[in-house]
Parts: C-alpha cells; structure tokens; sequence
C-alpha cells in the first residue's frame, strides 16, 4: 500500500484525535446544567477571534442567522469558515472584516462574495459539500480520517488536503479525508430544553455529527421546552445536551431563512442580501440591520416587525412531516 | 397541419431534459435548473422517479409553483419518503442507487468534465469566482449517469476546463477507472438550449446526438469553442410540448422567472 | 505509510464495492411494486444454499424469528452468519445444520452453541459487534473499508480480517475493516407498507445500513399500512421502498422475543430456549417448533396460542416514545 | 453499636461497583452485572449518571424490577434522552464522550486484559466457548476509565489471558498506546465480590487498594493465579448498607436470580 497522492500545500485545520478527546473529557460536562443565555452572551462566552466555525444548514432554511448577526456585532476577526452551504453568511462575515478563511462547500450567492474572493480577501479551499460532511463525520467519530471514492480526478484534490491511497482491500485508489473538530458549532432547532437537548425537524445536514465533532457548540431555538419531553420521545432527539454549551431562545433566529413548519423564508430580506455588491451596500446593510440594532430582538422590533413576522408565519402552511 | 411554438431556450432545455428521465430510475438532483426539469418530468412522464437532495430528502414530490432559491423547505422536500441528513444521501449514491446525477454547468468540456469554481486567472486568484462544487463532485462521481444542463453559449464549450469541479471523462477512456472513480459511471448526456449530445463509447468524446427541429448541426456546433463529434445521424428535437409549456408556465413558475430566455420558435 | 498488520490467515466475505454497485444498478428496483409474500416464498425466493445473511437485533428484542424459523424449515444449507447479537439464532441455525460460519459479534447464549465451536461444527470469526457494525456501515457507504481505533492491540485482530496502517495524517496506527455487503439481509419492523417502506420504533442496531449493503433484503412486518402514510411523515421512515425485495406480514413475528410496545418477550419460550443442551434436545425443539408446524401461522396456532398472545400484548404497557 | 450484616458476595460487587460511579459523569454499560450496577447507582447516588448502551440508547432511566436478558426492550431502554443506533452508540464513546465504561469478564490478567471468549484449547479448537467481545473491544478502548467487574474467583485471575478479548493494559506502560489505542485510557478499577483493584500508575499493574472489611488482604489474594501488588495502605470496604440492600432486593431484583450467591457476612 502506498499514498498515491498527497495534499496539496494547502493550511486545513486538523487536530489529533486524542487532543479532541482531551477536551472533550475535560471542558465539556455530562452534568446538566441551565446553559439559557442571551445570543450576545453565547457568543462572547464561546467564539474567539481566530475560531473554526460550522453551522448547520443556510441562510435560506434554518440557518443560525441570529448568531451570525451577532458575531458580525461583537466584530470577530480571523474566523475560519466550514461552510457546506454558505449563501449569505459567508458574504456577511467577510463583509463585516469577520471571516479571513472559508472551506466550501457551495459558495453562493451572488458578487460580493465572489468579488471578495477574486480580490484576495478571503482565502477559500475546496472540499466539496460531500468532503465536509465526511470531515465532519470523522470528526465526530474519533478517527484520523474517512475514506471515500470521489474527489478522486478533480482539481479540488490539489486545493485542499484530502489525500490518495491504494486501498489494502481492493488495490484502488481511494480518497481520504482528515477529520474536522470545529471550534464552535452554530445549530438553530426547532425545539430546546434548558440543558441543551435539541429537536430539528426536516432534514439536517450534519446537526449531530457537528455537535459532537465541535469544541463549543451554541444551539439557538424557536421554542424552549421542558428537559422530561425529550426523555418521552427519545426518536425525536436530534442532540442530546451533554454535546451543546448555551442554549439561546431565538425565535425568528433563521431570519430572513425560512424554519421549516414555523415561518417562511422573507424574500424581499434575501433580495435585499442578494443586492449587495459593494463595499457600500455592504455598510449599509450592515449598519442598519446589525451594528445599529442592540440585538436580536431589537433586530424583529426594528426591522422586521409584528406584522411582518406574522404574515411569514401565516405562509407556512406546511407542517405535514415537522412534528 | 403544422404550427409554430413560440418558446425560449430555457423552457427547450428544460422540456428536453425531462424526456430523458426514466420511470421507476431515481435521480440525483442539483440545485436550480435540474429540479425543475425533474419536477417537470414527475408530473408528465415519470410519476415513480425517485429524486434524491443532497441535504438528506428521498423521494420528495415538490409542490407548485416552485419555490427558489432553498432546496430545503417544506415544498421542495414534501411527501418525500425518508428525510435523512448529508452523509446519507451521498450513502445512497456511493453504494449506487442513483440511476442518474443531473447537475449545472458553468463550463464543460469534451470529455464532459465539469468546471462551476472559476473563470480566469489562477484558482488562488481568480477573475470570476463562482459557487464551486457543493455536492456536484460527488454526484458527477456516485452516480450512473450524470447528466449535465447548461445554455447553449458557445465560450461555456470549452477545449479544457479551467478547474475540473465534477469529474466527467477526466483525460480519455480508462481516466475515471484509473483514478478510483466507481466503474461504469460518467456522463451521459449534455442537455443544451440548442441540442442533446452524448458521449462516444470508444472516445469518450462529446458527440452532438440531436439539435432543435429546424436547427442545422453547424448551428449548434459553429460557435462552440472545441468542435464536438458529430453523430452519423443527428435527430430532431421537437420543441416544447403544450403540456410541457403549459405545466411549466402556470403551474410551475407563473412568475416565469426561472424559464425566462431568449425567445425561439419551431414547427410543433 | 504502510501497512502495519495484514489481516489473519481468515476467511472473510468482501466483494469489491463496485461489484456491489452493479448488483444495485441492475438487480435491485427503483420502480414500487407490490412486494408482499408469505415467509415461505420471500425465503426460497431471496435466500440460497451458502449465503452470507444479516439481521438486525437479537432473538430477545425484534429479532427477525418467523423469518429464521423459516430458513431452518426450508433446510438451507452452509449459511455464513453475521451475528451482531447472536442469541437463539445461531444455535437453532447451527443445530438445523443450515450454518456453517459466523462472524460474532456476542455469541451468547446458552452452552449449545458454545459446545458447537468446541467441536468444530461451526467456525467462528471476530469482529467484534462494533467491528460488525462498521464493516455493514462501510458495504452502505460504497466504500471498500472503514477505519477505528479499536480492535488495536485485542487478539480479535489475529482472527478477523481487520488490517492495521499508518494514519497518513498522525502517523498513529489505525484499524482497517473491510466492508461487508451481505446476501441477504432480515429486518423485522413495527410498519412496512407492500413496497418495501418501513418503519421501527425505538432503537436499532443497523437496520438502514444493513438494508442499503445488503443484496437482497426481506422485512417482515408486525402492520403492513398504506405507502402514503410513508409520505405524510418521512422523518419516522427507517427503510425506504427501493431498498426492499419482499415483505411479509409477520404479527408476531419477533416470537419469542419482544417487540417494543407491542407485546413482551415469552419468557417461558426462552427458558426452553435456553435448556438446549444436547443434539436430541435441540432436535425435540426444531420438530415441535419449526419442522412439526406449516408456517408461522401455524407456529402461533400451535405453539404460542391466542391466549398467550393476549397475555404477552397486555404486558407490553410501556409504549411512550414508540409512535 | 456495631451489628452484623448478611449479604451476597453479588450483592457486595454489585454496591461497591455503584459506589464508585460518579454523577454528572456518563458510563458505557455492558450487559448483565454492569446494568445492575449502574441503576443502583443512579437511584442511590449519582441521579445525572448518562448511561450508553452499546446499540444506541443514551441516558436510559430503567424502569424497576430489572428485566434481564434483553437491555434493547422498553424496560431498559426507558426514558432515554435519546434513540440511535450501534454505529453512533460507539461515535459518542470513540470520540470521547464516555468517562466510564462497565464490563463482566471471563478471565483478567495483572495488566487488565479481558478474556470473555474462550477458555482451553486454542481459538480455533477451544474448550470452552463463551460469547466473545460483544461491544466490550470498543467500550475498553474507547472509554476514558474502564471497570471490570467480576467474581472473586482465582482462577478467574490468571497471569496471561488466554485470549485478549478487551484490551487492559496490554503487556505493560505505553503498551496501549503503541497499539494505536486512543491516549489515556485504560482499566481503572477491577470490582470483585471481595475487593477492589486498581492499576499502578507506572508500571500498569493491578493492584489492590481495599477489601471487604473483615478481610485481611492475604485471604484476598491467596487464591489468585497471579499475585497483584498490594497498595502501601490497603483501606477496608463497608458491606452493603441497608438502603443498598433494601433497593436491590425490593425493587431491582425481586426474584433475587441475579443478586444471590456465596453467603457471607461483615460488621455494618
């Protein structure tokens, strides 16, 4: 057996798997304990500048839009972005001087983000969603790596750090990539308790994988319920509260996104967001929906409004499946 | 009797890529274009596709009007039959359940490789910068049959990829093999505003197969920057159909935001 | 890096993943149809003389036992056994002479099975029931092996075909499974509708990995409902149709064992279970039970009685979280 | 005032195994004793104890009695923060989520080895076949402290087992991690229905910290077919107290199958 290809010179963020273990024995806690705390507070208290961050889902389906706003307003520098789907986050965060690097993924949408990238303000490499997910799930496995058959052929090899071995079953040719341990993990669910139990319902991207895999990990909520429901209907448990670290009561926190079976998404919002393609719109943007609001709430009062956040809720009309 | 259909490219594009799915085949299906073809495809000729999203849906059955922009929302996810998460999904395309992968193009090449990163310049520093590969790579590599959508404009035709996203045929026959791609898979057809092309079995060369009724081949292929193999026979595409036009612009985007394009006509 | 540990001078299933996927593309079915069989026809139908099967739990709790029943009636010879839990089940298939290997797994219980290696009736390999479930996880993800750091340093290894390399990423040794794409997989569920769509309630030790690896599998099923009910609730589908070659309609079908808020475990059942020592005992137990009664109807007529299905319904009180 | 309490020697593995469980903390439980232990932990002492069982229920709170055989049912399984399967039961432990894991064994060796797979003979042709690892391989080496919890019979402790079926500490320091075996990890205590090991922190022996009160540490390791290092200060283990009893009696085990026993006594 032999490696057929290495990495290429690339940076990826890879931790040895006993230095995860480590903290995971040391800094996270089997005790439950009340972990409700403002988004302002989660973020201040969990994210540094220089952290690796993930989140699950976008900006258009249950992404953690609250806590993304809020690292924009406590300003931190040098974040490292994982980012599957990365719509407008990835745009807001490096508008905002927020994010230095970003690991895609699908890196849409629209110019600012690109331009961004062409200018050399943000350093991207590619994994793919596939490579991510599997990073991710590595990660939340304890092992060094995951195998799989694609990426083989394609110019993301050389720009990211999967590698090539000749499988010892088969004698093929097989992809590896290294596991992912995020420093903080940002999940927005349906439903939490005060511990951190959380529901999500529809489907995820890597919600529980994440979870585990993450030194830090903020769930936000619509809802929050008592810890003993989730002990009635343990199917329904997306993530138990010994992975999560802060419990933020947001509701509206996937705004302007959609939650599935709760409000639509806010498309004149997102084509606001899809509008911006200067540095002035940028600011502006950021301005009046971030810097100039004291917090999420300040955020639904100022800018979106009762009668707004009623009628997407209004749309929502399906709830077939979302139990 | 004969009539002209007036159209535009994208409803052509579309229309045609629905008539090559097959009942009771399961589908891989990127984001955009690709669900509206085969939303477009359930409802008129393969009520039993199985389309799978790369985010975990299985089976889902799209309500209408067709909602943009997230694939993850309750109507483009209704009625599917399992909801999983990402790992999964590309589970099912590894061990190889999807019969065909259906994927945007920003730029393609002769031996169907796929470049949706960059345009120009270096990858470090390109000119333009695009969405990359998100799931694409993965179902350009697990699945069967890809099938690549993409408008007919001559410089997206390109002699060699710039960056290859999505594996196609990569260098030539055996390239795929060679570098660990599953065997037997690669892409199959080419859907295009104009034309349907396919690849050559001993080549793995794009070969034009068919043009738009009333369309000649040098049509097609003139403003292409690398001339394609030209099948010894090319057939006709009729244009869209009046269910097809019908399903697409009152049921499917009455906003008609997506199948907007350059206007077309041909004989129905 | 190379290779650290070659796997033992051992037998071991594995068959090349895209072999695997052929079989998929060409033999396997994206197109429903109605999939409903007796036991008898979906046994002679899917499982032949020297297959390698699989099933999802144990003979205590939701065990495919109507279905193994039925193998043993049909006399299937030289089975290769992948035996998460292994508790009734391979002492009755081995004592019917329909089992030649197992890979194990726990190989409880009782001193029948146990005598049965001693002889050499049966050969036993190690994979230990985490080394089972991944090599089940790697036939389902398409990819030739899974690593873990377990199994390392364990005699398991010299008896299993696991490999140890060097992590291309820590230089750390790490544990190599093969992947494992068995014949035929059994999975007993709370609900199949006639296409294959199904659904457990509670937990499970692989049975989405084990359907999707497999090549053909047979889902017995306690209810058979209607596929829309699938549609209308897709987070509580465990199987999906396309996986499915045949279902059967099994109410009690998990006898002696347990089905999880439907009806207990007959404990008096595994106690006779349980007293298999010697062949004549084990021979007395396959005429009254298996070889003596048609079917499984005729099993639950003759051997179990509407009594004490009654009875064993009754005491299934706990159904909260089983929905 | 002292009095004299009766008890099993199960009884007495089984309270001094609870006794060490710590709240807050999670444990991986095997099957059989363990499963005892650890409920009688959580309703005497460590209420926010998250057990895991190996085919993905995690924070099970059993119902009372105890129903043996089966952990899968609706008793064990009961109130569980949450349902999944083997594959993620073992991410949660590999990953380090699990402070404690629980295991019965057949036979151990000075460096913690378990052997729960076969007794004489050879692997292939053994004399006596038992049920091998189950999930014990992965709950020893992935846990942070592993537990062996087992009668007190010498035979039971051997020099070399036979067939290391759950790694200890293999043949001594750094021997684990050598192996590739996640770093800091190990057996941490060896409960038996007398005493109570632990492992020197250098050289990875086994070694006995306590006895049950009345004993000396002789009548302990008499008939031991190794004789374990003997800490400085061997400290004396109370008996089970009447609560211990009480609970085990009345509630967990009412039909007294799995506490019953050697008879024995000691000062309360």
């Amino acid at each position: 057996m032999s490696v057929i290809r290495r990495e290429g010179p690339v940076e990826y963020r890879f931790e040895h798997p006993d230095d995860f273990r480590a903290h995971v024995r040391d800094r996270k806690s089997r005790m439950p304990s009340d972990k409700i705390c403002r988004a302002g507070e989660a973020v201040s208290g969990f994210l540094k500048d220089g952290d690796y961050i993930v989140y699950d889902f976008s900006s258009l389906t249950r992404g953690p839009q609250a806590l993304i706003r809020e690292v924009i307003r406590q300003g931190k520098k040098d974040l490292w972005i994982g980012a599957e789907f990365t719509l407008h986050e990835s745009a807001l965060l490096t508008g905002a001087g927020c994010a230095s690097r970003i690991d895609v993924g699908f890196l849409g949408y629209g110019n600012y983000i690109g331009q961004a990238v062409c200018d050399g303000r943000v350093k991207v490499y590619e994994w793919t969603n596939g490579g991510l997910a599997l990073r991710i799930l590595a990660g939340a496995r304890g092992v060094p790596f995951l195998p799989t058959r694609d990426l083989l052929g394609s110019d993301n090899l050389a720009v990211s750090a999967a590698k090539v071995i000749e499988d010892p079953y088969t004698g093929l040719p097989v992809c590896l990539v290294p596991a992912l341990n995020p420093d903080v993990a940002f999940i927005h669910v349906h439903q939490a308790d005060p511990h951190g139990n959380a529901r999500i319902f529809g489907t995820n991207l890597f919600a529980l994988e994440a979870a585990m895999a993450s030194h830090r990990v903020i769930v936000s909520a619509e809802e929050i319920i008592e810890p003993d429901e989730f002990r009635k209907d343990p199917m329904r448990t997306t993530i138990p509260y010994f992975l999560v670290d802060a419990v933020v009561h947001a509701p509206f926190g996937a705004y302007p996104g959609a939650m599935p079976a709760r409000y639509e998404i806010d498309l004149e919002h997102v084509d606001l967001l899809n509008g911006i393609r200067t540095d002035e719109q940028m600011k502006k943007y950021l301005d009046e929906n971030i810097y100039g609001v004291a917090d999420h709430d300040d955020f639904l009062d100022k800018r979106v409004g009762a009668a707004r956040m009623r009628e997407l809720r209004r749309r929502a009309t399906i709830i077939e499946g979302y139990r | 009797m004969t009539r002209t259909v007036e159209f535009t490219d994208t409803e052509f594009m579309i229309a045609q890529g629905a008539r090559l799915m097959e009942d009771g085949k399961s589908i891989f299906v990127g984001w955009g274009i690709p669900q509206i073809v085969a939303i477009l495809a359930q409802k008129l000729y393969v009520p039993n596709v199985v389309q799978l999203f790369e985010f975990g849906a299985v089976g889902p059955q799209s309500v209408l009007p067709f909602v943009r922009g997230t694939m993850g929302g309750p109507q483009n996810t209704y009625r599917s039959l399992q909801w999983l998460n990402m790992n999964w999904a590309f589970a099912y395309s590894a061990s190889g359940y999807m019969d065909y992968g259906m994927l945007g193009a920003l730029q393609v090449d002769p031996y169907g490789n796929i470049n949706s990163t960059y345009l120009g310049g270096t990858f470090e520093k390109p000119e333009r910068r695009f969405a990359g590969s998100g799931g694409g790579n993965q179902v350009a590599s697990h699945c069967w049959r890809t099938i690549v959508i993409i408008k007919h404009e001559g410089r997206r035709f390109v002699p060699k990829v710039e960056f290859i996203t999505s594996p196609g045929y990569l260098t030539g026959p055996g390239a795929r093999e060679k570098a660990g791609l599953p065997r037997d898979t690669g892409p199959y057809r080419v859907v295009t505003s104009k034309a349907l092309f396919g690849f050559d079995e001993e080549t793995r060369e794009m070969t034009l197969l068919s043009v738009l009724r009333g369309m000649k081949p040098e049509d097609v292929v003139k403003d292409m920057a690398f001339r394609p193999r030209i099948a010894e026979s090319v057939a006709e595409i009729p244009p869209p159909t009046d269910d097809e036009l019908r399903l697409l612009r009152n049921e499917i985007d009455p906003s008609r935001i997506i199948i907007r394009g350059e206007r077309m006509t041909a004989t129905a």
